[in-house]
């Protein structure tokens, strides 16, 4: 099993979301984040003080995925987030060891 | 506070069995006395506090509501025991200084006692409201930094040994109100005064850890709309309210005030929009606040067209003053309360001088009084506000911060003060 | 609602052709009256439901704000049908306990009916909005747990059957008005009633989920703030409106309400001080309403120093109060309703019998009354709202519980009541 | 703007030196009219700027507060150098159609003015309130996607070339008024007007990026609630100041205003609460407004019970009116300004004609006119103000659009237009 | 040693943390999510508009520990979390390689 | 590649991310987290209902980087963020099998 996580941008959250249900994938969770990368963030002034903005907000979705169908989930959330400017963000894929569902004590492939 | 007017109830009150024997309720006056004294108290709770709370960083939020409201409450019973006698009764032979002692406690105030045409009760109590306001507007000054303790000793400190003798040498009838020196609501009483004091504690205290390098955004610029919105409709009260009854004089002085705050937030909103290529809400609602402390010493005097060449160049100065006091001197007035209100202050009062002449659309000048003539006038109440205030506020400064330190230590302040002092956070959203 | 003078009114109005016949409009007057109406609804409307919300926790922001705006739309409604007019009218044989049901739906008042020196449509609106400010301030007594059904039909009963006769009782003319019970704006009409009402509610609905485990912190205190400065401010309409004139008495009135909220303030924050350690602004701005509600009854009765000590006496009161019946009696009276409305309001009460004297600096009592007479007489009247309140909240609540529960179910409750009885969340930052 | 009164005023002023002649200032209606003044200005800001700050996304919160508060600022100049001349003084033999110009920059304004029983400047002012507030409603047609510059100039244009002239023909003596048409306090000139703009304004900029499918929840209700509250209060200023004195008159539009913003609010709830099965905080809120929108051109001619039937209807039909441009013609009027003030100003409009009438307990309509034949007239006002303001305002759109694109681009959209427009967040909690 | 993260119902967050102390895991790091999944969300009106809400609040807990307790936690978290109510959460554990402790630079075990 | 992940105090953010910056490490993404650990919160008081809150604001940094800067990386973090009193956080290392920019589809250490 692998945890699929992805920082993206916020307005694309929705695209993601409809577009891994359409795969089937049904469970994520999702965190507000702040990004800082290549991308600008912006300038903020108050009365003269200047303020440079380079946190940008950002969303990470973690989805866990049995391995089967890693890479497709790979490529539909890419596919979805994609915009083409500067900060569309970044996926990684890590390896999970176990998973539980807490309700049911179900475990790895079963509790997904 | 209706410069001649005022200065007349003082003379008067010498000799109350004589003068004031015609003296009658007028109960439209004293409607519009109350309501005035209501929309005073709204500028300072919840308007300034919450004006200046948006300000702040969310760490220290509680801290500035909490020192606006703490002054208000003190000042309100300060004011009650010696402040009104000594700032607004007759001195005798020290009147040219400082009011008498005989009202400590309001003792011979009662219910039919009449100030002019509206009873002595609501005119203690409206006058109240301008001691509440202005050691409220100095807290702007070292916000984010201040021992609450040490605080709340300056500003009573500051409320009896500063406010309450400038307030009697202009509208106690004192060697200002003698001299003809023109400030009809509190240019030099309220903003100078405040403005001065702000600055001199801004130094004394020393800057914000991080200041100027660290950013230090407002972390809620809704609240400070809220409270610049309530600020402008309180003005009404503070300098309508000062022509003391509810005529066309208060009705000019509205018309004034609104023009200046209009044309205040104006040249603002224009001068950011010229330097940085956006006006800002900040900005905006700053330009007003600019414009309704310059418009205030001249609201009673002057037309709507000096109004709104009054509330331009406010917008204008007090911009440019602001980015001198931060950038050039790096002077940590958190709030920006010198350049905003000291300056706005400075400025109205001097150009009361003339566009109080009927020649400039004014109600005009006393009898035999030139341009010049007040503009000196005016420049030695802007002087002798700017050394007192100044000299004092940082002898009380000093003695405040015998019993404790006034500074917050760098840690608590890293923490934010409203948990440290406090134990309380403002939001738990 | 001037005690001596609504008694007047109440009475004149039997044979208003002959002793009404010389009533002449004054405006002044009217337009004091005009502006205490529109002061006392902002109390409620945002002062009061701001200074409740903010102290629930965000989930129940919603529901706080609703209640309060839906019982003052339907309190209007139901003052305009009957509440006026068994409340403020007379009830011929039955006047002792009860008005008359001539002006339901205001039947006889036109533009030109005069209560005294103004219109009495002026006296019909500033009296509705006390009756929309007593049920909503019992609605902090149940808060995050209540049923918004239920909780409104309960209100519109208590709004009808308790605070509309103990009203009569005091100011229309009533029972306790005939033996000179002293209430001046409603320290046993509005706040030892609705104070009662709420411990009483508070008890029968019972705890929320958690308490007094589980901390509920206010999830937003600068909203509290804002609130409770309105509150301040309003109150002015509230006691000073009720001279029901613009005269000495109400700038007399306004005068010891201010010195009470501002005493009350000082006290309870100087409580915290020196048993926590640290004043809070949760702690000042509660004292202050404290003030407040003790000042209430006595506002147009007693002198300045008599304020001050009433305020003080509040602060100190109310906050022991608060303590015992959260940390003693664990009952969840969520938002403190009762030990600082209830609490306030009999002290004020009380108090009142000895600060009205002249010998104390008071406007006197009434003519051959002594202290000791008078404090009996406030018993009576204490006791008697207590015990009419106590009882009837109890039988109304069972009521109004029968057509669906007063409580919300456990796992609403946990989900928070905005989601669940209105489908909408209060913030999405 | 009492009808009747305000068309006598404009008459009378064409030769004031004989009608005039016995005119004094009465300080009891001059203390109502300061007061009713700071009352609804009180209305735009904070009152309507938060009401509408809090219905957008968080990211918008700014440009909606920036809007509200620089058209205030700049209308006030306009006003006073054009708009007040042209509006309500006379235009000789163009009377009919617009006024003078002799008043440009209050030309002939001075402190001692009279305006029938009070002074000209406080008229000047009054008006001046209702000048800031129409321009301001509009904004809630175009939220979240137009450039502030294109606004601004847009506002700027429409109320001098829409705004102006309406007040003329309807309260300046101009044709409207010479038919008889009955709009007390502006349910034509100032809520069909600006709700009919809105409309077209919202469609000539278009929907906002993902209207309808994607939500757009409000970001704040409990600013939304406060913003609402203000208004509630503030409208007694609006309506019951338009009495123009503080006398019965003044009464019974305060009082009648209550019942329909009561009634409103009650009606729309109730509608969520059969067809949702749940009441709602913003419903019952925008059937308040809803309510005394509506009942704003009846305020000063109806009796109780026309208002609460007025404010019943007005619940219940803006409530579906919301419905049907939302979801039937999928108009992106952000935040309902056609369905709540243009609905609720034309459906007041045309239930005055029958309401006003005494026999269904109004304050009489016009000797000798019938409630068809007003009703005619009431139609001809509406029909005329709508097509007028459609037809202006969709020009002036267009000539505001000439210099710079009124429409945001999609991607500044999406970042937020505050950040964009402004350099400032909203919160940073 | 191991990484367990637990998505939880926010209102068993004290429940956890306490279940947690009395086994001696003394350190979590906690953070607000949204979850999406099985469980319904909730429909808010605003004038008409609806709007479907199903991100739903949840709380994530970051546990790290030695793999020998690994067990024990895993199952005290779920019992602390359980309600048997749809949406109670699931578990995830992950490998850590290196785990320091920032004040003092001591690593892995000694930096629980 | 590994994913360092640190929980530190959220007033020495700007150190750690111009350390960072320094060593040529351009990315990263930021979370607002809570903490409980060794560190004492603070009380709060409301109208004499004691709370104590031990959750304490911390700030969670998560940079992905090539194994060869790892301990480069994770040294300089910890010296920009240790303050040397309690509660300067935790930093934990983990293994990532894949990292996608998703802008252009690279992979792995040319996606960092
Ligand atoms: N090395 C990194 N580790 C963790 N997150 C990163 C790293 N680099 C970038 N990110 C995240 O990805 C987001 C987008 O990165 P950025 O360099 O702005 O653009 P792009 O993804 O188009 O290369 C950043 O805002 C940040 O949240
Ligand atoms: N595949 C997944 N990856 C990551 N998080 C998930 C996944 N599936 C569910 N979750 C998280 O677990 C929470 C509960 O899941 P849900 O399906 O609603 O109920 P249950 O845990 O009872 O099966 C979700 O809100 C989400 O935060
Ligand atoms: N076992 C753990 N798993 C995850 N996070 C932890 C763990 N222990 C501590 N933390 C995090 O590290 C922070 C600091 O830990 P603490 O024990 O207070 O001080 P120190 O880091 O100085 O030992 C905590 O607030 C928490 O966020």
């Amino acid at each position: 099993m692998k945890m699929v996580t992805a920082i993206i941008k916020p307005f694309r959250l929705d695209d993601v979301r409809d577009a891994l249900s359409e795969i089937g994938v049904k469970g994520m969770t999702v965190t507000e984040v702040k990004g800082f990368g290549r991308q600008k963030g912006h300038t903020e002034l108050y009365r003269g003080a200047e303020y440079v903005v380079d946190l940008i907000p950002k969303v990470k979705i973690e989805v866990a995925v049995s391995s089967d169908i890693l890479d497709q989930v790979v490529e539909v959330i890419c596919g979805a987030a994609r915009t083409e400017k500067i900060g569309d963000g970044k996926l990684f894929v890590s390896d999970l060891e176990k998973i539980v569902r807490i309700r049911t004590g179900e475990v790895d492939d079963d509790a997904i | 506070m209706g410069w001649l007017k005022s200065a007349a109830i003082v003379l008067l009150s010498l000799t109350p069995s004589v003068l004031w024997a015609e003296d009658t309720l007028d109960k439209g006056d004293t409607a519009w006395m109350l309501t005035s004294t209501v929309l005073v108290l709204f500028m300072t709770l919840p308007g300034l506090a919450l004006f200046y709370a948006g300000l702040v960083r969310g760490k220290n939020v509680l801290t500035v509501l909490m020192q606006c409201f703490a002054i208000a409450c003190c000042a309100s019973l300060l004011w009650v025991a010696f402040g009104y006698s000594l700032a607004l009764t007759d001195g005798g032979s020290m009147n040219k200084f400082i009011g008498g002692t005989a009202d400590f406690f309001l003792a011979s105030v009662t219910q039919d006692s009449l100030s002019g045409t509206y009873p002595t009760t609501v005119f203690v109590m409206f006058q109240m409201t301008f001691a509440i306001i202005t050691p409220a507007l100095i807290i702007g000054g070292f916000a984010e930094r201040t021992r609450f303790s040490s605080m709340l000793l300056f500003s009573m400190l500051w409320l009896l040994f500063v406010y309450v003798p400038v307030c009697h040498w202009v509208w106690g009838g004192g060697w200002l109100a003698d001299m003809g020196f023109m400030d009809f609501a509190g240019g030099a009483v309220v903003h100078i005064n405040a403005g001065v004091a702000a600055l001199v504690a801004a130094i004394v205290i020393g800057k914000r850890r991080g200041f100027p390098q660290q950013a230090m955004p407002p972390h809620n610029l809704t609240m400070t709309f809220t409270g610049a919105c309530m600020l402008w409709v309180g003005w009404f009260g503070f300098n309508a309210g000062s022509a003391l009854a509810a005529d066309g004089a208060a009705g000019m002085a509205m018309l004034v005030t609104h023009l200046g705050a209009a044309s205040g937030s104006i040249a603002w909103a224009l001068v950011e929009w010229i330097r940085h290529g956006k006006p800002s809400v900040l900005g905006i609602v700053t330009g007003m606040v600019a414009g309704l402390g310059t418009i205030t010493p001249a609201s009673g005097f002057v037309g709507p067209m000096g109004a709104i060449i009054i509330g331009l160049s406010a917008g204008v100065v007090c911009y440019f003053a602001t980015q001198m006091i931060k950038q050039r001197f790096h002077i940590d007035d958190s709030l920006d309360v010198f350049p905003v209100h000291g300056v706005g202050g400075l400025l109205g009062t001097l150009m009361t001088a003339f566009f109080a002449s009927a020649s400039l659309g004014g109600m005009g000048l006393a009898e035999g009084q030139t341009m010049g003539g007040q503009f000196v006038v005016q420049v030695i109440g802007v002087v002798a506000t700017f050394v007192y205030s100044g000299v004092m506020s940082y002898v009380l400064l000093k003695v405040s911060g015998i019993a404790g330190s006034l500074r917050m230590d760098v840690d608590e302040e890293t923490e934010g003060l409203d948990i440290v002092l406090h134990d309380e956070r403002g939001y738990d959203l």
